[in-house]
């Protein structure tokens, strides 16, 4: 059930949910499925990373970008009106060293926003988009104890000017690891600056997805040893598994 | 519990429940089986399984149509020795029978595979899947062609005792030749609709959507097509059917039993909803006992005998 | 005002627009004519003519499907007579380039409508439907035979000097064995897909839904069945094609344009809105201005010379 | 868009669309194409008669019993939502002689309904149903000038006990002209006292519909001539016309 709502800026939305097993079982960048609510229309459930989590209230958001008609979907669901989410899925992030970075771009934040929740070390996230109205993390989220967010936008209009990879430049060699969810461009660099320097790097990749649960092989991606599912041995990949031959 | 006049026998595989999982959607099974209730399940035929490991296609592999779904996935599979260690064990436990599918880029590899699994235990069927393309005969798939599809089933027939389906190909002009070629060469029961070829194309980056280019399509889009192909069989040959193609609803299953169908598998089904068997499952129940009727197989190929059965008959 | 850059030639005839009215659906055009906005089309392509009325198929003749339609009207029309003295006059006044389709039992009946048709005022190209069963042969249809396909064009060729157009059937193994054997006979161009063979059963009445039992499958739901035929004829043949096919949005329609169509044409869509027309040709128009792209036939088989091109050559 | 919606009995229900153009043009026994709001998920537009028509309002309202998909849809419309209509459609009934008898089945009353209330002349209506939860006319709808109403139930829970046609066993010959609409096997008996009793009937029949206007052929039904289109020479034919080989 949708418990609550947050039309966040033109194009983005969050959705809560009540679900008991989802909010007690997840760890960070798992992802759950939603099902859509429209016959045949939409044959496939659409894959949303967690990006909060509340135990208490039994409850996990969803922050996503309206892209299709699924995401139109979502964002028109009323508070209260019943959706399938299956979860939680997939393979999250390893455990967060003291001092290590994250890197989000865009909609990229969500499954980042709950690995820094996950602990209250120090540690660093870099949030980056393309201009100021793409920033659209819902106020209080990022409020949490030892993290420091450092804003970036490619034409300067909130935080930093520039691309989050630019950051990384002065930030790398230094951080333990480094963790990333964002556009494939971004995770490029990302990675190239990560292989450079040395830095243990974990990304959250996309792929269309089917089953969600590793049956169908429908996720597959690319890596050394083969094509892996992003569903099940993902969406978390190290940086050497992904984005080799493109 | 299963309503006992839903059991029905397969070309030799005694079967609790009409109602399989279609091959390649259901994977290996153990990822659905533990999440879901597959109580209502008869039959989980795995994905098509090769001599070798076969890579499958670069993504993307899946494409969304309207009320279908396009997939490319290649045929990926970890190979018959990989399957028979690691998977098999997991699934001889379960409760549903197994049928087996098996793929090959010749006719020598079908017939390695169909004797590989022969004789093992936990395999209660083969499944022929006959779409694949023919390296030999200049990859044109062998289920298009008639004597490619006698060749190659009876191939498969003399490695094995054990009931072998024949997955027919609906790209082709006339199923009734290819189901008739199948039947003289040995199968004891053909499953169809495998899917229809199709295409997407992505208007932004103008290229295919598929990394394959082409891809298979599935789901209720494909229904009237399976269902007309499921008909035409029916009346070419003497061997049960297994019909499939975009089953998600008891109706929908009806309509194949109708047509002539002994049994049904569901694929994109269960992406559609996880839970497809039990509410299909329910559906026949309760149709069967709204009418009267005592067993699911009074029910085979009704339509194809004019019409409304008496329900006591 | 139409955007220039959206004018095309097919196999001869000019269009101003790359948007037509398949046929049947259409009817004898004057129907929809006279109630919704027709400015964006290029062309209308009337309801299969034979030589003498055909009664077509009794009802029910329409059933819907998941994102389809089935139909099995069974070409019923006035004959060649009726359509010349009656329906042409109306139609011939209208702004629409005319393209006649035509049917016939065997390959005499073909040849003697489209002589009827040649040298009349109005008529800008026929459209041969090559689907219809082959009485003298065995009932089997002439668009699933690369012989018979060549001896019915060739037939047609011979009587006109007209702008040739013929039909595919997409219920065939290769498409591009009928559609190479179409070229040779003379079309001027390749319209395809007609609609997939399929049916449905009323699990009430344990009966076929169709009068018919068979019927045809279109809309958006076969649409990448024909994306697939139109990019595999587009690689077989040097004449342009006309691809159809579940056609709603001018999404749609670039993507038949970029698998290698020269124009594209509605059926099924204008029953699920019948000012598609102008809102596809809105969309082409935006899509061009979008992307600086000056006339749409620069995209003409776009994704198959490796996508994105640029805008400005 | 829907101007007022009346749930009248489980499984059926009224509604009333702003219509310029049909409330000005329409005559009984026209229909219009109610085009479903759900994308791909029905295709086709839904025919149905027009039940009522207010020319002041500019408005019109349909009578419909919720058999499927697409009117379950109808049922749920709110008030203000925009649906798309389409029409008038088909030709209507033939002038209504004085003393005129009208029949009509269950939900075929939609079309008899207006046709009652387009003259002023003395006339009866036998309006007919299997029981009386299938009486559905909404109140005031039959309270016009000259008009009797005889209700009839098959298991006598309201009016009198029979069918339609036991009804008018008693009533033909008389009246000079007689209108029906209902299930087939009410119109066929209907059909077999007419001819018995020389009393020229005109029937409005059904069929199903893709284009609603005479272009794709597919609304054909059986006639002496050969097939005709229930949307163009129909809805309404005469009995003769109808119901020949079946
Ligand atoms: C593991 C995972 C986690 C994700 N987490 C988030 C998230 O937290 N927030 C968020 O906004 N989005 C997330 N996505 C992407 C999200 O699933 C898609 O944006 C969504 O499915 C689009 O649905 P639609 O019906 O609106 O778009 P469609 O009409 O289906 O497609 C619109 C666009 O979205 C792309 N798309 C469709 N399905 C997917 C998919 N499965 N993966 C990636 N791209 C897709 C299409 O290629 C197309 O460009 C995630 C995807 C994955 C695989
Ligand atoms: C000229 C005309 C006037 C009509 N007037 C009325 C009316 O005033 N009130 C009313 O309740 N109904 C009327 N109908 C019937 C109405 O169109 C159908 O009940 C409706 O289309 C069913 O839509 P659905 O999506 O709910 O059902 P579906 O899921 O499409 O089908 C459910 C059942 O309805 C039948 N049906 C579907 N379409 C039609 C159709 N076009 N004609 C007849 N039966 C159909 C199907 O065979 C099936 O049995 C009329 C039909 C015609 C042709
Ligand atoms: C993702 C996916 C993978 C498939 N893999 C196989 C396969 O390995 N072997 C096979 O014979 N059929 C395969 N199929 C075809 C299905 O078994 C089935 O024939 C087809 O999808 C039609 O049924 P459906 O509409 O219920 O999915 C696959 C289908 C899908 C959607
Ligand atoms: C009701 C109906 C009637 C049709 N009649 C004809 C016909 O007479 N001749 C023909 O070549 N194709 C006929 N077709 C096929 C269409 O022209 C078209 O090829 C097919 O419907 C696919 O396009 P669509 O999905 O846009 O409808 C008919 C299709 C429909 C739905
Ligand atoms: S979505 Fe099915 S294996 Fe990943
Ligand atoms: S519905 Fe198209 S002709 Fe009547």
């Amino acid at each position: 059930m949708v418990t609550e709502k947050q039309a966040i800026a033109p194009g983005y939305c969050r959705l809560s949910f009540k679900a008991p097993h989802i909010a007690g079982t997840a760890y960070p960048g798992q992802f759950v499925m939603v099902y859509m609510n429209s016959g045949y229309r939409h044959l496939l459930p659409r894959p949303f990373s967690i990006f909060t989590r509340n135990r208490d209230k039994e409850e996990v958001s969803l922050l996503f970008a309206v892209k299709g008609q699924g995401t139109e979907l979502m964002a028109s669901a009323e508070v209260g009106s019943l959706w399938k989410i299956s979860g939680p899925l997939g393979s999250g992030f390893p455990a967060l060293p003291e001092g290590s970075l994250l890197v989000a771009g865009g909609i990229g934040l969500a499954p980042l926003a709950f690995l820094a929740a996950s602990i209250e070390k120090p540690r660093t996230l870099i949030y980056g988009a393309r201009t100021a109205s793409q920033l659209i993390c819902p106020p209080g989220v990022l409020d949490l104890p030892n993290l420091e967010v450092i804003e970036v936008t490619e034409d300067g209009t909130r935080g930093e000017r520039g691309t989050a990879a630019d950051l990384l430049l002065g930030l790398l060699p230094g951080p333990p690891a480094l963790f990333a969810c964002g556009p494939g461009p971004m995770l490029r660099a990302v990675k190239t600056l990560c292989l450079h320097s040395g830095t243990p790097a974990w990304f959250s990749v996309e792929e269309k997805m089917a089953c969600g649960i590793g049956a169908c092989l429908g996720c597959a991606v690319q890596t050394p040893k083969g094509y892996s599912r992003v569903c099940r041995e993902g969406p978390v990949f190290s940086a050497e598994e992904v984005f080799n031959n493109d | 519990m299963i309503n006992p006049g839903l059991s029905v026998n397969l070309g030799g595989i005694e079967l609790a429940s009409p109602l399989l999982a279609a091959s390649g959607p259901f994977g290996y099974g153990h990822e659905y089986l533990e999440r879901i209730d597959c109580s209502a399940l008869g039959g989980i035929i795995v994905k098509g399984i090769s001599l070798k490991p076969w890579p499958g296609n670069p993504p993307p592999r899946l494409a969304e149509t309207a009320s279908g779904l396009l997939n490319a996935i290649g045929l990926q599979n970890p190979g018959l020795d990989h399957f028979v260690k690691e998977d098999l064990p997991l699934l001889a436990r379960a409760e549903p029978r197994l049928i087996v599918n098996i793929v090959g880029c010749d006719i020598d590899e079908y017939a390695a595979v169909a004797a590989g699994l022969s004789g093992l235990e936990g395999i209660d069927g083969l499944e022929v899947n006959i779409s694949c393309p023919n390296l030999k005969a200049g990859g044109i798939a062998f289920g298009t062609d008639p004597a490619e599809t006698y060749k190659v089933v009876g191939a498969v027939r003399r490695q094995t005792n054990l009931p072998l389906l024949v997955k027919l190909s609906p790209n082709v002009t006339d199923i009734t030749i290819i189901a008739r070629a199948a039947e003289a060469a040995g199968a004891d029961g053909l499953s169809l609709i495998n899917t229809l070829s199709g295409m997407l194309i992505d208007i932004e980056t103008r290229k295919p959507l598929l990394g394959n280019i082409f891809g298979g399509l599935s789901g209720p889009a494909v229904l009237p097509v399976a269902l007309k192909m499921v008909w035409q069989a029916a009346e070419a040959v003497k061997i049960p059917l297994l019909g499939m193609g975009g089953i998600t609803t008891a109706e929908d299953a009806l309509q194949f039993i109708m047509a002539g169908a002994r049994a049904v598998a569901v694929g994109t089904g269960f992406f559609y909803e996880p839970e497809v068997i039990s509410q299909v499952k329910e559906g026949l129940e309760n149709y069967l006992v709204k009418h009267e009727i005592k067993a699911l197989g009074k029910l085979e190929g009704a339509a194809r005998k004019g019409g409304i059965i008496n329900g006591a008959c």
